[in-house]
């Protein structure tokens, strides 16, 4: 009882030091994110979280993606010209751009070609000083095999730079607008070279965009502040925190209780029971990607394309879509989502039908079924929301006809090493388009090539559909693209490596005080341009 | 000397036993514990018949709250899970799972334990003094860390978990039994019985034994509780029992998700958990006061 | 007296020892990319001596080792989260003694009485709770439907504190901030829930093991001399029976550290607090065995010689195993 | 004078199963400067009650008495806490175990201290000065060294001694020696009696001595009451018990000690009761020695009372009236 006492007086207490900071707190977006960033240099990784971290808020690059869409625009690049051959990209650069002044540096100079040059011979060539500073690895640039691609970088003028590549490659300006392409400082590496202290480069970031690194508390916080000299314009928002908190369930405690202010990745029960709460408040977007259970198509029976049949007739989508995504998805038959140009409206699903699948089964010879094993991870992914849950309903329907499934749970860096090894069964896989370009889903996950990398998780190298879309990629006339790519989902169908699941649709819950944010269908959270208004909905308390 | 009438009542000297269960009756807490714990083991036992759904079946109506809520159903008294499973079904088949896992974690621990207890009691005090030190240092280390470590180790899932659990209790019964061995060998009676002439194994059965018996008992329950109560830690945690296991400290944390919009999907497993935590606990503490140990 | 301390470090080196014995048997079931962070080179020595040896150079010179999945020296990522989780750990230690103690006390004064049933059942209550389940009520009742404590974390994001110590208690006294001590209150108030839920259990101990000594040291002649004295009731318990019962007291704290330990694995991660245990659990769901090992070292060696201190307390505090050695 | 009186002084300890009785119905009375014995077995009751006139008694047992007066006060009229002051000034107790009696986290020092600065006052170096004193009285020849010693350092004579000083510390009126000599060596044992006599001598205070064991009484006591199961059985002056014990359990302890030297004659065996004192949950109906009394007889199912015999003391004995003459020796009978 005394115990109680105590409780309710220092919870008295606190409670009313609590009205008294809201002051501090109309001023402070909150963003709970799903996790700590590998690193606060984008080159090194190929995690969402990170770029989130990174990217998104700290960087430039030399294009963008216009905001909510998978359109070029001029970013840190005014404009370029692209050559005859498709071969030679120039740049001219802005002459405005000032770096972030951190603790650990003051720039002297404003962004120029020297900077571009740096981060991207940082990746590009081995021999760089600050190509091994860090032990994580240039994964993207070199799964984009940027290498290869690139012949060489030439600075012109301190205002305008060169690329030239080895071959014609159309998604290469797309490239450059992505993450790992963000623009470093080179005059703070020359510093830090020069101060014997190269290491800190990646932890204390410093670059163009529109916020600045204050702090970083590994598993708790994130802190930035607007960036008094952005180029755009400072920022509206002055404190921008993301708040670590993987656990699903917490941020969602933590929207609720108006300790956040943006939610990511929420659950679809949680966007079921948002309007409850007046904190609240569900945004929406359909998504740029794809769930899917991938079969190891070198491990039998999976090397039989009948058994494959039979696998996609028995798993009854709608009911996954209703119990995983609670509604909040769509059922996917092709490998691309259908808010895609390439997408192939004509195409026939399977349809769910456990009688069928058991025939296929016996003519297959597996009247008896057989066992298999599922993959999954326990991260929530923006494609899917459960994968534990996802497994179970499947290995439900294929107990039906007579399949025994194990399920076995990763951790999300764990099942990644595992799948890309082809050491899996079977695995629930899922992808988000990065750039909003089909070859993006269709060379990583079904080429030949990503057989090699691991990324074609089915191991499922079809010669005729390789060539379709090696041809498309090289193609730069929209419509003749998309006429190849159908052409690659019909035979995509025909040898159904995968069972696609559902396209996701994106959600995010935000407290109604944020305004102007929005969903990027690419993925990712962007706080350009995004502010509080000062109305109080925390007052309430 | 006889020749005193005997119109006096005598005392009669119960037997131990008889002693033990009648201190133990006479704790009115301690009886209800156990008639509480006898409740949850039926339950148990008999778990595929009580309940009434197949606990990994899967129906449209998820998250249906208990036959006590308003909107609730009398099909499912305890509602269904996020996935449409019968709460009341799992938790009973749970309840089967955490008392199986439990048995079967206290049976390799104390086995174990016992044996290298009993062997190091009666060993040289060299092998005494090193044995004695490791366990000090296993106890030392924070128990649901080093399940922890050997589960990363050795990999997630129910059985690995297991012996984690089991790895971790042995210490407690090697020093229980070696503490308790001692304590008796330097007793009058057991010297008197090496002057005897008696051997060492009749010895330590006949005599020994029977006289260390009680602090086993209650680090028998100790244990059980300890048991339950770290391979759900070790489901809660991801690590132990794997969906769609009905085991408990999994069902808490795949409910966890739904804390908000379903609270009965926690406090339910959450009390079954609670509930053979506390008459375990309940039934060992009334088991140390009958037969006098510990305070 | 130093014979005796010698004799606790004597003690203190050979546990660690062993210890080192234990986690490099561990090693040898890590794969092998994380066991070679630990030997000299990428080709392993070829016995296990030479290896055990190796291996010890690089404990002792405190290179423990890279993370697999962030590339930090681990050793220095420990020291980043600790005092976190030191602060937590304090702060339950002490609400659990200054609650366990006084109700021990408390009980034993009305032995078989009501109060002393009361606390009695209420600890075995405390002792049964699943504390994953306990801190979610707890969140539940108090941060969703009250709304009087915070939900997680260890300070409202709004403030920017500078970590100079690590504890945010005194790292918000020390800020030069407008709203440093809003900020100190903030802290404390993020503490409240987490510490409750770490301490139930110990609290619950400390009762029991206090009531228990208490009632052992009330029945003995001291004190009925010191009641014969004419002595204040509040000085017979506070001075003459405490003191005598400190001892099992103490050496129930030193076990308790290492509870205590193991309730932060779970604590934090339901309070989302940045401490040791939460960063191991996050090792073990990356399968990151670098940073495991190096949390599973210093978090044995940390007990360890926590148990010895309390150890040689326990030498100050009873004179009588003072002066015996 | 009257120093103590007690009437009708009944203990009643509240076990789980009920309520019993462990003194039942005991009335004293000692004079200033009187010592008084009180004998009995262990389990008798003996203890407790020097433990109810002290107010020690535990919370579980429960004292009653018609009349408690301590020199001059009656203790049943006062609160528990006016009591507890007025008795620790009045009063002190020293315990059967010497090692136990003293609290084994503090010096001697700090323990006589603290008594001293209860009952005198006076500067820290005042009170030194009179710890020195009195341990000086109770025969320690360097006192000086002795107070920063821990109990656990000293022997059991030592702590014996530390004991008495500190009793005599509050100057008190009644000294009460529960089993003073009983765990130390017999050497010790007498140098600690005659310690206490002579303070009790040298004070002029009451000393109300608390044994087992006849030898130790015969010498030094003005009066003996024996208590067996919680009652007075007989209580006379101190050579009336000698000489003609009147209650067969007087004379059965008396025949038990062992006789040396001229008073032993060889071949006889010495006297023991059968069995042991009866559980106070599974009293005899009757008188309470019934069941070992070996003069036991039919109306002694029917409980004595205790009165007073001419020219000798109290009894309570059925046989016990009229006072018989010297018998023989009960071996004798018993062979």
């Amino acid at each position: 009882m005394r115990f109680l006492n105590i409780i309710v007086v220092i919870s008295l207490i606190s409670a009313c030091q609590y009205q008294k900071k809201a002051n501090v707190r109309d001023d402070v977006l909150v963003y709970c994110s799903e996790g700590s960033p590998q690193t606060f240099n984008p080159q090194l990784s190929t995690s969402g979280t990170t770029f989130d971290a990174s990217s998104r808020t700290l960087y430039n690059r030399l294009v963008e993606f216009k905001p909510g869409s998978t359109l070029i625009e001029p970013a840190l690049a005014t404009h370029w010209t692209i050559s005859a051959d498709g071969k030679e990209y120039i740049f001219d650069l802005r002459t405005d751009v000032k770096f972030h002044t951190t603790a650990n540096f003051k720039p002297t100079r404003p962004f120029n070609a020297d900077d571009v040059l740096f981060s991207f011979e940082r990746q590009w060539q081995k021999d760089h000083p600050f190509h091994n500073t860090s032990k994580l690895g240039y994964r993207y640039f070199e799964s984009m095999g940027m290498g290869g691609l690139i012949e060489s970088i030439e600075k012109i003028s301190s205002h305008k730079i060169k690329f030239r590549l080895s071959r014609a490659e159309s998604p290469f300006l797309a490239s450059l607008a992505m993450d790992f392409a963000s623009i470093l400082s080179a005059e703070y590496a020359q510093q830090l070279a020069q101060q014997n202290k190269v290491e800190i480069i990646d932890s204390k970031p410093v670059g163009t965009g529109p916020f600045q690194l204050v702090r970083y508390q590994p598993d708790a916080y994130i802190r930035y502040k607007a960036h008094p000299d952005y180029w755009q314009g400072k920022q509206r928002l002055n404190n921008l925190v993301f708040a670590i908190t993987p656990d699903p369930s917490l941020r969602f405690a933590r929207l609720v209780a108006g300790e956040c202010d943006v939610m990511a990745n929420p659950l679809p029960v949680h966007i079921t029971s948002a309007e409850q709460f007046q904190s609240a408040r569900v945004i929406s977007e359909a998504g740029l990607n794809i769930a899917y259970l991938s079969m190891n198509t070198t491990k039998p029976p999976f090397n039989n394309h009948l058994v494959r049949h039979a696998i996609n007739h028995a798993i009854n989508k709608n009911s996954i879509i209703n119990a995983v995504y609670q509604k909040t998805a769509t059922e996917a038959k092709n490998p691309i989502p259908p808010n895609m140009w390439a997408y192939n409206k004509s195409i026939k699903d399977f349809e769910f039908s456990p009688e069928k699948a058991r025939k296929l089964l016996s003519e297959a010879g597996y009247a008896n079924g057989f066992n298999m094993t599922i993959s999954t991870m326990s991260a929530q992914r923006a494609y899917n929301p459960n994968a534990k849950k996802m497994a179970e309903l499947i290995q439900q329907n294929l107990r039906d006809i007579g399949i025994n499934v194990d399920i076995e749970t990763y951790e999300y860096g764990a099942f990644l090493y595992k799948v890309r090894k082809g050491e899996h069964h079977s695995a629930l896989l899922g992808w988000t388009g990065d750039n909003g370009d089909p070859d993006n889903f269709f060379t990583p996950l079904l080429s030949c090539a990503g057989t090699m990398t691991g990324t074609n998780s089915s191991f499922w190298c079809d010669p005729q559909f390789n060539q379709l879309i090696h041809q498309a990629r090289s193609q730069t006339r929209v419509k003749s693209r998309t006429q190849l790519y159908q052409q690659a989902q019909r035979v995509f169908k025909q040898a159904s490596p995968w069972v696609p699941i559902a396209h996701a649709t994106q959600h995010l819950i935000i407290n109604p005080r944020v305004k102007n944010f929005a969903i990027i269908p690419t993925g990712g959270v962007y706080f350009k341009d995004v502010y509080l208004e000062n109305s109080e909905v925390l007052n309430d308390e | 000397m006889n020749n005193i009438p005997q119109f006096y009542q005598q005392r009669r000297i119960p037997s131990s036993a008889a002693r033990w269960w009648k201190n133990f009756t006479d704790n009115k807490l301690a009886t209800s514990a156990l008639l509480l714990l006898s409740l949850i083991i039926l339950i148990a036992i008999f778990s595929p018949f009580i309940a009434p759904y197949d606990p990994t079946l899967q129906s449209a109506d998820y998250l249906l709250p208990p036959s006590w809520y308003e909107d609730g159903t009398s099909a499912h008294i305890f509602g269904t899970d996020a996935l449409g499973r019968d709460l009341f079904s799992r938790l009973a088949h749970g309840a089967g799972l955490s008392l199986k896992l439990a048995t079967f974690v206290v049976a390799i621990a104390a086995s174990v334990g016992i044996f290298l207890g009993s062997l190091t009691a009666l060993s040289n005090q060299f092998v005494d003094q090193i044995t004695i030190r490791i366990m000090d240092l296993v106890l030392a280390l924070p128990s649901l860390l080093l399940a922890v470590v050997i589960v990363a180790i050795i990999g997630p899932g129910l059985p690995n978990a297991i012996y984690a659990v089991a790895i971790v209790l042995i210490p407690h019964f090697v020093l229980v039994t070696r503490s308790a061995i001692k304590n008796e060998v330097n007793k009058e009676y057991v010297t008197a019985m090496i002057l005897d002439g008696s051997g060492k194994i009749r010895l330590f059965c006949k005599s020994i034994f029977p006289n260390i018996l009680p602090p086993l008992i209650v680090q028998l329950t100790l244990a059980f509780s300890t048991a339950i109560l770290e391979i759900a830690a070790l489901g809660f945690l991801g690590l132990g029992a794997q969906a769609p296991h009905p085991e408990w400290g999994t069902i808490l944390s795949e409910s966890h998700n739904n804390i908000v919009n379903a609270p009965w999907t926690v406090t339910l497993p959450g009390l079954a958990i609670f509930f053979t935590l506390l008459s375990i606990n309940l039934v060992g503490d009334g088991l140390r006061d009958a037969m006098d140990l510990g305070n | 007296m130093s014979k005796m301390i010698l004799r606790q470090l004597l003690i203190l080196l050979s546990s660690l020892v062993i210890l080192t014995f234990f986690t490099f048997g561990l090693t040898l079931f890590f794969p092998i990319e994380s066991r070679f962070q630990l030997l000299d080179t990428t080709q392993a020595p070829d016995g296990l001596v030479e290896q055990y040896v190796s291996y010890i150079k690089h404990i002792i010179t405190g290179d423990w080792g890279f993370s697999q999945s962030r590339g930090t020296d681990v050793l220095k990522e420990f020291f980043i989260y600790f005092p976190a989780t030191v602060e937590l750990v304090i702060t339950a230690l002490l609400l659990a003694l200054s609650l366990g103690i006084p109700l021990g006390i408390t009980a034993a004064q009305n032995k078989n009485k009501w109060p002393d049933k009361l606390v009695v059942s209420s600890t075995l209550v405390g002792y049964s709770m699943p504390i994953f389940w306990w801190g979610m009520l707890l969140v539940l009742f108090f941060s969703l439907s009250l709304g009087v404590t915070p939900v997680a974390s260890r300070l409202g994001f709004e403030y920017d504190i500078i970590p100079v110590t690590g504890f945010m208690l005194i790292d918000t006294l020390l800020s030069d901030q407008p709203y440093a001590i809003e900020a100190f209150y903030d802290a404390l108030h993020h503490l409240i829930l987490p510490a409750i839920v770490l301490a139930t259990i110990p609290l619950a101990i400390f009762t029991r093991v206090t009531r228990s000594a208490m009632i052992k040291v009330l029945a003995s002649d001291y004190i009925r001399t010191a009641k014969a004295k004419g002595l204040s009731h509040g000085r017979i318990i506070w001075i003459h029976a405490l003191r005598n019962a400190m001892l099992p007291i103490l050496t129930i704290i030193g076990l308790q550290i290492s509870v205590l330990i193991t309730g932060t694995l779970i604590t934090e991660t339901i309070f989302s607090w940045p401490g040791v245990g939460k960063w191991l659990l996050e090792a073990v769901y990356r399968r990151d065995f670098v940073t495991l090992h190096a949390g599973l070292l210093a978090t044995a060696s940390l007990v360890i010689m926590i148990n010895i201190a309390v150890e040689l307390m326990s030498f100050y505090v009873n004179p009588k195993m003072r002066l015996q050695e | 004078m009257q120093l103590l009186r007690v009437e009708n002084l009944s203990v009643t300890y509240h076990s789980s199963s009920g309520p019993l009785s462990i003194v039942e119905r005991l009335s004293l009375k000692m004079d200033e400067g009187e010592i008084l014995g009180v004998i009995g077995e262990s389990g008798s009751g003996k203890s407790v009650f020097a433990l109810s006139i002290m107010g020690l008694l535990s919370t579980k047992m429960v004292m009653r008495a018609d009349y408690l007066n301590l020199d001059g006060e009656d203790l049943m009229k006062m609160s528990a806490m006016d009591r507890a002051v007025y008795v620790a000034s009045k009063a002190a107790i020293i315990f059967q175990e010497p090692q136990a009696s003293l609290n084994p986290c503090f010096t001697v020092s700090s323990q006589l201290d603290e008594t001293l600065s209860i009952h005198q006052g006076g500067t820290r170096k005042n009170r030194r000065v009179r710890a020195l004193e009195l341990l000086d009285s109770v025969g320690i020849t360097k006192p000086e060294i002795l107070l920063k010693l821990y109990p656990h350092q000293l022997s059991g004579g030592m702590n014996q001694r530390v004991a008495i000083a500190m009793a005599l510390a509050c100057k008190p009126r009644l000294l009460i020696a529960d089993e003073p000599t009983t765990a130390l060596d017999v050497t010790i044992q007498a140098q600690i009696l005659e310690l206490l006599v002579n303070l009790s001598q040298s004070e002029k205070a009451g000393l109300m001595l608390i044994t087992h064991d006849f030898a130790l009484l015969s010498e030094n006591t003005d009066r003996i009451g024996v208590i067996y199961s919680g009652q007075l059985m007989e209580h006379a002056a101190t050579e009336n018990i000698l000489n003609s014990p009147r209650h067969p359990y007087t004379r059965a302890l008396l025949d038990s000690v062992p006789q040396l030297g001229d008073r032993h004659v060889k071949g006889s065996r010495l006297f023991a009761l059968q069995g042991q004192i009866p559980a106070m949950d599974q009293l005899p109906v009757g008188c309470r020695l019934g069941p070992r009394c070996p003069k036991a007889e039919k109306q002694c199912v029917n409980k004595p009372e205790l009165l007073s015999v001419e020219n000798h003391g109290k009894v309570r004995c059925h046989l016990a009236k009229p006072s018989p003459t010297v018998k023989k020796p009960l071996e004798q009978e018993e062979q």
